[in-house]
């Protein structure tokens, strides 16, 4: 069974091989091999999870190597694949949440004539993602880790006519690639520590290595997820990914790229069991994302934005509870996995509210929509629901565990961790209270668009409502399901390793402490929003919300300090390379012509003068011979 | 007085033939003060020959007048011919063969 | 130590020679400069008789000064007598150079010799002797030890007279010009085409440096010499000879009843005076 | 005595380019075609002849294999002794795969032009060009056969006449004021080489002094047997003469100021050769040269060289940013690879210098392929600055994704060969000198950003007025491109077969100069392999 492994990689691989070379032939039916491979793959990974369900828990991680990759000497890189339980999670999310999202594409993608290369595309990000997460050494798994990132850049860029995408693109890419620079010094710290990268050798060895090691492999592996996962030092292109389209939002920029980060932390628990600062440096980094993504939702007013902001706080919440050790591995995988669902089920929802306005993205222009599309608003309702941590749905169970983790974390670092994440959970439930409300309550602020005629939203066909119920199914029911008898916690516990958080609230405070505070939200931004009709131009609001619209400054500062530094530097090179060194050589060449210029002058063909420099030659050879008898 | 003073003589002719060389213009003029620092070695040799006590030194300052002469016949002969392409004896006038 | 007679003779040759050749140097005229050299060898002659090489001393007079300057001199008269060098330097900082150098050049000698401390000069009588006089032993020494460097002096000599024959004759190859050229040639330039009137004419001076007078009783320079010309030698018209000359015109024109003509005022002689001097300028400043 | 392979594969080429200068000049297409099949064929028959050695070449056989002595100038010890290692193949190889593609990029650039008068300007230039080529391709290849330093010395220098030729006659079409500053950048070109060259020269010959042999294995053997030994200033000397002429040729960070004039000025094409093949010959000279005739001055300056090649990765990558003229962005950023070329080489550690070797075949082909795609489409717009590009890629997709992907190899993706042989190089650094490591990896970022800029720039956004008319690819470009790309797949997916090549070589070299690799703290491979390096 465990030779299937290549084969979830080889099947989509295969696909974004054929899409992209395949040529004008594949045009009509190339969305449909897309689709069927991903759904190939998912049938994989499913195989594989049953037959790992039915093997005992000591040994259900299967290891296939398949070739030596770079051989030389210490230096040992085989292209092999580990699948244990926590890469299992992983495959099934990327596999189940991708095929759903190839089906929803090819209803949105219809009328684009390129929807070969964007489904080439997103088959070529399968494979990335589902190697990332096989991988069995650090350096594969960079592989797969910079192929995400390539993936990420092709598909945000896909609409390249339009500059913004591009850059955005690019930026996403340059951002990412920072993160990477951390990750691949990981790999040398480790190679130069342990002669290895392989995860098996390194994990078992961890402990004899030094603190300052451990450590500085630590905070590089977190470097590289706040590349990846949009945490706060890197989080500055997340915003701008949202030009790719919404299919590609929800798939990579929701579901499974930026959840990579996570996924590292996770996979890399030893080392950073044995490095205490490590950790904390996480927290931390969980903990301000958590609350920068928040702010910045409540005050986007593009649909896509706003889902934007909350992902990168959603994100913040998992790597807050990675960041916790043992006690928080296992709720940050589950939750995970729970907004894995309900994220991907908004942002499709957005989609097809997107499609039915004209591609309206403005908040502003939409208002009364759940009349015109019924089936967007139930789906989109339960996937709100479901995000504000709604008692009994998925991200209740999920987010609570958290937010009980982070109190169990003890201390007073507990208590900050744990009145970050309820006021994180208030803060969510407002803007999504806000954008509920915007989108599908209060009256019509329709707006004819570009050429004049106005929207007519309608329900989007059966293609793409599909995978939105199926999504909205799975926000509803999967947080409970895991939580029975705590059966995810006892799926990922082996390879996580799990300790109960002894916090010093009872789960019952937490849980009514939760409510409380969603209600809390909820009813602060029906005060605003639902009550008041929400006027077409947005007001000035105040200093935090004009700065939020910003991004709080983000790409201000970066603007500042990387690009016009930057480019200063460049130019003072350039010139320095102009005027210096290419100064210099050319210097050269006339100090000599200048001189041979001078020195041709002494021959001026007067016979006396002549005659004076032979004088002057006697004259000097009298006076050496003089000193030479007087010395 | 210590026939030295003869060498003294001697320097202090060729000096002056050596100057005149430099400073004068006129071709001729340029060619006695030639003449003149030869005139001041040969005073130079016959004191050598006077300190040695043999007559090397006049023998060698019988073949410097021949060797003047015969300079002085050749060097004449060039101003003349360079009198008649240039019409001016000047010596500086002679100053086409440089860069 | 020599005799205080040679002291005295010594020094006033010495004095005689340092004077001839910085007459020499500084003389315009070229004429002077070679007679001032011809001086200087006299004296050095006789200083070679007073350090006993008699032969060498009359060598040096009948020979050296004899022929060589004779030589100069005959050159000076062809090339031009009247080519004085002009006092302006043309070379920059030539001048200044050379006297510094020669300075230089005299210190240097100077201490080189007197860091030799001669001292004892054996003198040459006793070779003198030894050979049976300065001549033989000359001879002996030329013909035996330095019979080679006779022999290629010889050689030297003759290759010299054959350079001076090459480099100064010249074919004749354009025709001789014909008279009948010459005076075309002559009113093409539109120089002086009637003959030049002859010097010397009214009946007191007929010497060749008296110039002759035109119709208007001035004098024409160009009946002089040229040479005696640019040499200033032309002889002035004196104020007296002219009065002398207006009475014997008008005895004459009383005497043949004609009515007696103005007398020459001093205006043109003013014009014979400048004329010499400005002649003299205008070579300089070639 | 075997077949003398090596001087038949050097020898190829050289009667290849005499035959084709031979050849009667064209009169009208059909001709000038035959003359550029003529050396075409004979760049394919090199191609073969470098697959033979490479096919009889036993990685773990003898250090120099395929050996060849005759005595040239007994007098002097010098010999013309050929041999190829593990690396001399691999070089060979490229050589002998770039140089056909190089021809076929360059398959019009040397046409005549038809000045407006309609007459065909002298048209013995095509085949000078082709022919130009080829002699530059047998002294390459000679170069790096040869075993000893005097022969290699001689070819060393010879490589630059034909190679200024190239650049100075067959620049870019436009006339005028660009033949001006073509002619100021062949004879930079010369003239810094030469400089190099008599620097070298000069240690040649204090070589000679103390050696009074130039056959390099007899020196090494001398070296390692005690029975030779330099005193440490001569060493340094003559170390410092080497590698300052290699420095110059391989361009290190500063004497490179010819390269971007030499690469901006001549065709895409004869660009190409110059950095993919012909610098390679420096860093191939430090390798053979400076480190197994100087192991111990090698050890002295690495550090100082390590810190100029990081200067120079950052240097060249920041120039990069800023150019505006397509052809010196490909320079400079050349310029930042060679720096992680010689970084690798002087961290004198194993994995470095297998890197090192991995990377000079990986910058060759990505190189290759990314500029002559740069070359198509300047070739349909006949000008070099980026700003007269945009959105291409609505207009010529398929031009704009080998661009792309050939750019995506230049900034080292994972998967494409550039990634394996940058990552050995880093790793390498870092396992002697960890903060050089750290900032070169710094380096990577800015790669990306140079890159990706000049794609932006040309290829999206919407059409700019005037590349409307930009064709796609033919077929002729296609068969140019397509390989190259192939290549850097299967480099970067399964490099495993250069790497074995390569390794032996290294090895030798490193023990030889009594340097092994840093031990990792914790001994935990537990694979396969025995732990650390030797």
């Amino acid at each position: 069974m465990d030779n299937l492994i290549p084969v979830l990689v080889a099947v989509p691989l295969l696909g974004a091989a054929l899409l992209l070379c395949g040529g004008r032939r594949l045009d009509r039916v190339g969305h449909w091999l897309g689709t069927l491979l991903a759904f190939a793959s998912f049938g994989v990974g499913l195989a594989l999870f049953f037959s790992m369900l039915g093997r005992s828990t000591a040994d259900r991680p299967v290891h296939v190597t398949l070739y030596t990759w770079i051989p030389v000497n210490g230096f040992q890189a085989d292209v092999g694949f580990q699948l244990d339980q926590l890469s299992m999670t992983f495959v099934l999310l990327i596999t189940g949440v991708g095929s759903l999202i190839h089906l929803y594409s090819v209803g949105y993608m219809a009328h684009d004539q390129k929807r070969r290369r964007f489904f080439g595309y997103l088959n070529l990000f399968l494979a990335a993602m589902l190697l990332l997460v096989l991988a069995d050494n650090y350096l594969l798994l960079y592989v797969g880790w910079e192929g995400v990132g390539l993936a990420s850049y092709l598909l945000i860029g896909f609409w390249q006519h339009k500059p913004s995408a591009a850059t955005a693109a690019k930026k996403a890419f340059l951002v990412n690639r920072v993160g990477d620079v951390g990750l691949s010094i990981a790999v040398m710290l480790m190679f130069t520590t342990f002669g290895t990268f392989a995860f098996t050798p390194v994990f078992a060895h961890a402990s004899q290595a030094t603190q300052a090691t451990l450590t500085g492999i630590g905070l590089m592996l977190l470097l590289a997820a706040c590349g990846k996962s949009a945490q706060v030092p890197l989080q500055s292109w997340l915003g701008d990914a949202m030009e790719g389209p919404t299919p590609v939002s929800a798939l990579i920029h929701a579901a499974t790229m930026v959840t990579a980060g996570v996924y590292l932390i996770t996979r890399s628990s030893a080392i950073f069991n044995l490095a205490p600062t490590a950790q904390l440096a996480t927290v931390v980094v969980g903990a301000v994302t958590l609350l920068f993504g928040a702010i910045v939702g409540c005050a986007k007013d593009d649909i896509k934005k706003a889902l934007a902001g909350s992902t990168m706080s959603q994100i913040g919440y998992m790597v807050l509870a990675a960041g916790l050790g043992p006690i928080g591995y296992v709720f940050a995988i589950m939750h995970l996995v729970t907004h894995g669902f309900f994220k991907a089920g908004l942002f499709l929802g957005a989609g097809s509210v997107m499609h039915g306005m004209n591609d309206e993205v403005d908040m502003r222009k939409y208002g009364g929509l759940r009349k015109y599309m019924p089936l967007t608003f139930v789906t989109f309702g339960l996937g709100y629901l479901a995000i504000i941590g709604f008692p009994g749905l998925s991200g209740f169970f999920s987010k609570d565990k958290i937010i009980e983790a982070a109190f169990g974390h003890g201390g007073t670092e507990g208590w900050i961790l744990g009145t970050c994440t309820l006021v994180g959970a208030a803060v969510t439930a407002f803007y999504m209270t806000r954008v509920m409300l915007m989108t599908f309550f209060g009256e019509k602020r329709w707006v004819p668009d570009a050429d004049g005629h106005d929207p007519h939203p309608h329900e989007s066909p059966a293609v793409m409502g599909a995978p939105m119920v199926i999504l909205a199914f799975g926000s509803v029911f999967l947080g409970g399901l895991f939580s029975i008898n705590s059966s995810f916690v006892h799926w990922l516990s082996p390879v996580t390793g799990y300790q109960e958080g002894h916090s010093p609230l009872s789960t019952t405070t937490v849980t009514v402490c939760t409510t409380v505070v969603l209600l809390l939200g909820v009813g602060v931004a029906w005060m605003m929003y639902g009550r008041r009709p929400v006027p077409a131009v947005p007001p000035l609001g105040s200093l935090l919300t004009r700065a939020a619209r910003r991004d709080l400054l983000q790409d201000d500062f970066n603007h500042v300090v990387l690009v016009s530094g930057g480019s200063h530097l460049t130019r003072f090179l350039v010139y320095l390379e102009g005027k210096g060194l290419d100064g210099l050589v050319n210097g050269i060449a006339a100090l000599i012509g200048g001189t041979s210029g001078r020195v041709r002058k002494v021959q001026n063909g007067y016979v006396r003068s002549y005659a004076l420099s032979m004088f002057g030659g006697a004259l000097v050879l009298a006076a050496t011979t003089l000193l030479m008898r007087a010395v | 007085m210590n026939p030295v003073n003869y060498l003294y003589l001697a320097a202090l002719l060729f000096t002056i033939g050596a100057v005149g060389v430099l400073v004068r213009r006129n071709a001729i003029v340029l060619f006695m003060c030639v003449e003149l620092m030869l005139n001041a070695c040969n005073l130079a040799l016959v004191t050598f020959s006077r300190l040695h006590g043999n007559l090397d030194g006049q023998i060698i300052a019988f073949f410097t007048m021949v060797v003047a002469a015969a300079e002085v016949v050749v060097g004449l002969a060039i101003i003349v011919s360079v009198f008649r392409t240039r019409h001016s004896a000047s010596v500086d006038d002679t100053n086409l063969m440089k860069l | 130590m020599t005799s205080t007679g040679e002291a005295v003779q010594f020094w006033v040759l010495a004095v005689i020679a340092v004077g001839g050749a910085l007459g020499m140097v500084l003389c315009r005229k070229a004429v002077h400069s070679a007679l001032c050299l011809a001086g200087t060898m006299i004296a050095l002659a006789i200083c070679y008789m007073a350090e006993g090489a008699v032969f060498l001393g009359i060598v040096q007079i009948v020979v050296y000064t004899g022929a060589i300057m004779m030589l100069f001199l005959f050159v000076v008269m062809l090339v031009g007598v009247s080519s004085a060098d002009s006092v302006k330097e043309a070379l920059k900082g030539q001048r200044v150079a050379a006297v510094l150098g020669g300075i230089g050049m005299g210190v240097l000698l100077c201490a080189g010799i007197a860091n030799a401390h001669l001292r004892n000069f054996t003198g040459v009588g006793a070779a003198n002797q030894a050979s049976g006089g300065n001549v033989p032993g000359l001879a002996r020494l030329i013909f035996t030890q330095y019979v080679w460097a006779f022999e290629v002096t010889g050689a030297l000599l003759i290759t010299a007279a054959v350079g001076a024959m090459v480099l100064t004759h010249r074919e004749a190859t354009e025709v001789r010009q014909s008279q009948r050229e010459l005076a075309e040639q002559r009113v093409r330039l539109g120089t002086q085409v009637t003959p030049l009137p002859a010097p010397g004419v009214y009946a007191r001076h007929n010497a060749v440096d008296a110039p002759g007078l035109l119709p208007d009783g001035t004098p024409a320079e160009i009946s002089v010499n040229p040479t005696l010309r640019q040499r200033g030698q032309m002889r002035r018209l004196g104020s007296d000879v002219l009065r002398r000359m207006g009475e014997l015109e008008s005895g004459a024109a009383h005497w043949l009843g004609r009515k007696t003509p103005k007398p020459r005022t001093g205006g043109e002689l003013a014009h014979v005076e400048r004329t010499g001097e400005e002649q003299q300028r205008e070579v300089e400043s070639k | 005595m075997s077949f003398p392979i090596l001087t038949v594969a050097a020898a190829l080429p050289a009667v290849g380019a005499v035959l084709t200068a031979a050849l009667p000049p064209a009169t009208n297409t059909r001709s000038r075609d035959r003359n550029k099949v003529v050396p075409l064929l004979f760049s394919l028959g090199t191609l073969v002849l470098a697959c033979v050695v490479a096919a009889r070449f036993q990685p773990h056989g003898a250090r120099y294999q395929m050996t060849e002595h005759h005595s040239w100038i007994p007098q002097f010890g010098i010999s013309y002794s050929l041999g190829v290692d593990g690396l001399g193949v691999v070089l060979i190889l490229l050589t002998g795969v770039l140089v056909p593609f190089v021809m076929l990029a360059s398959w019009h650039d040397a046409d005549p032009v038809v000045d407006d008068s309609g007459t065909f300007e002298r048209n013995r230039r095509t085949q000078g060009f082709f022919a130009l080529i080829l002699a530059v391709e047998a002294m390459v290849v000679i170069a790096f056969e040869a075993t000893d330093v005097f022969l290699f010395y001689v070819f060393f220098e010879a490589m630059l006449i034909p190679m200024y030729f190239l650049i100075g006659g067959f620049g870019d079409r436009t006339k005028g004021e660009d033949a001006r500053q073509r002619s100021y950048a062949a004879v930079k070109f010369l003239l810094y080489n030469l400089l190099g060259g008599l620097v070298m020269l000069a240690a040649v010959i204090g070589l000679y002094t103390i050696t009074h042999t130039f056959d390099l294995v007899s020196i090494t053997t001398a070296l390692q047997n005690g029975s030779l030994h330099f005193s440490s200033t001569a060493e340094n000397a003559l170390f410092l003469g080497f590698m300052f002429a290699f420095a110059v040729k391989a361009p290190l960070w500063p004497l490179h100021t010819w390269l971007p004039n030499a690469m901006g000025e001549a065709t895409p094409g004869v660009a190409v050769l110059i950095t993919a093949v012909v610098d390679k010959v420096g860093t191939f000279a430090m390798l053979r040269f400076c480190l197994q005739l100087f192991p111990q001055a090698s050890k002295t300056f690495a550090p100082a060289i390590l810190v100029l090649s990081v200067i120079g990765i950052l240097y060249g990558a920041l120039l990069a940013v800023g150019q505006k003229d397509i052809k010196r962005l490909v320079a400079y950023a050349s310029i930042s690879h060679f720096g992680f070329i010689i970084l690798g080489i002087f961290a004198l550690t194993s994995q470095g210098q297998s890197g090192a070797e991995l990377y000079m075949v990986n910058h060759g082909v990505s190189t290759a392929a990314w500029l002559l795609v740069a070359g198509f489409l300047m070739s349909r717009r006949g000008s070099r600055l980026i700003s007269d590009y945009g959105g291409v890629q609505k207009v010529a997709p398929v031009l704009a994704g080998t661009f792309l992907v050939g750019g995506l190899a230049i900034l080292s993706l994972p998967g494409l060969g550039p990634f394996v042989s940058e990552f050995l190089v880093l790793v390498g650094t870092f396992e002697r000198y960890p903060a050089l490591g750290i900032v070169a990896t710094a380096g990577i970022v800015l790669a990306a950003l140079y890159v990706l800029v000049l794609y932006q720039r040309t290829m999206t956004g919407p059409v700019k007025p005037g590349n409307e008319g930009v064709g796609d690819l033919k077929a002729r470009e296609l068969v140019v491109v397509a390989p190259l790309i192939a290549l850097l797949l299967v480099l970067g997916v399964y490099p495993k077969p250069v790497a074995d090549i390569v390794n032996p070589s290294v090895n030798q070299t490193l023990s030889q100069m009594g340097q092994s690799d840093p031990a990792p703290h914790i001994n935990a491979a537990t694979t396969t392999t025995t732990g650390g390096g030797q």
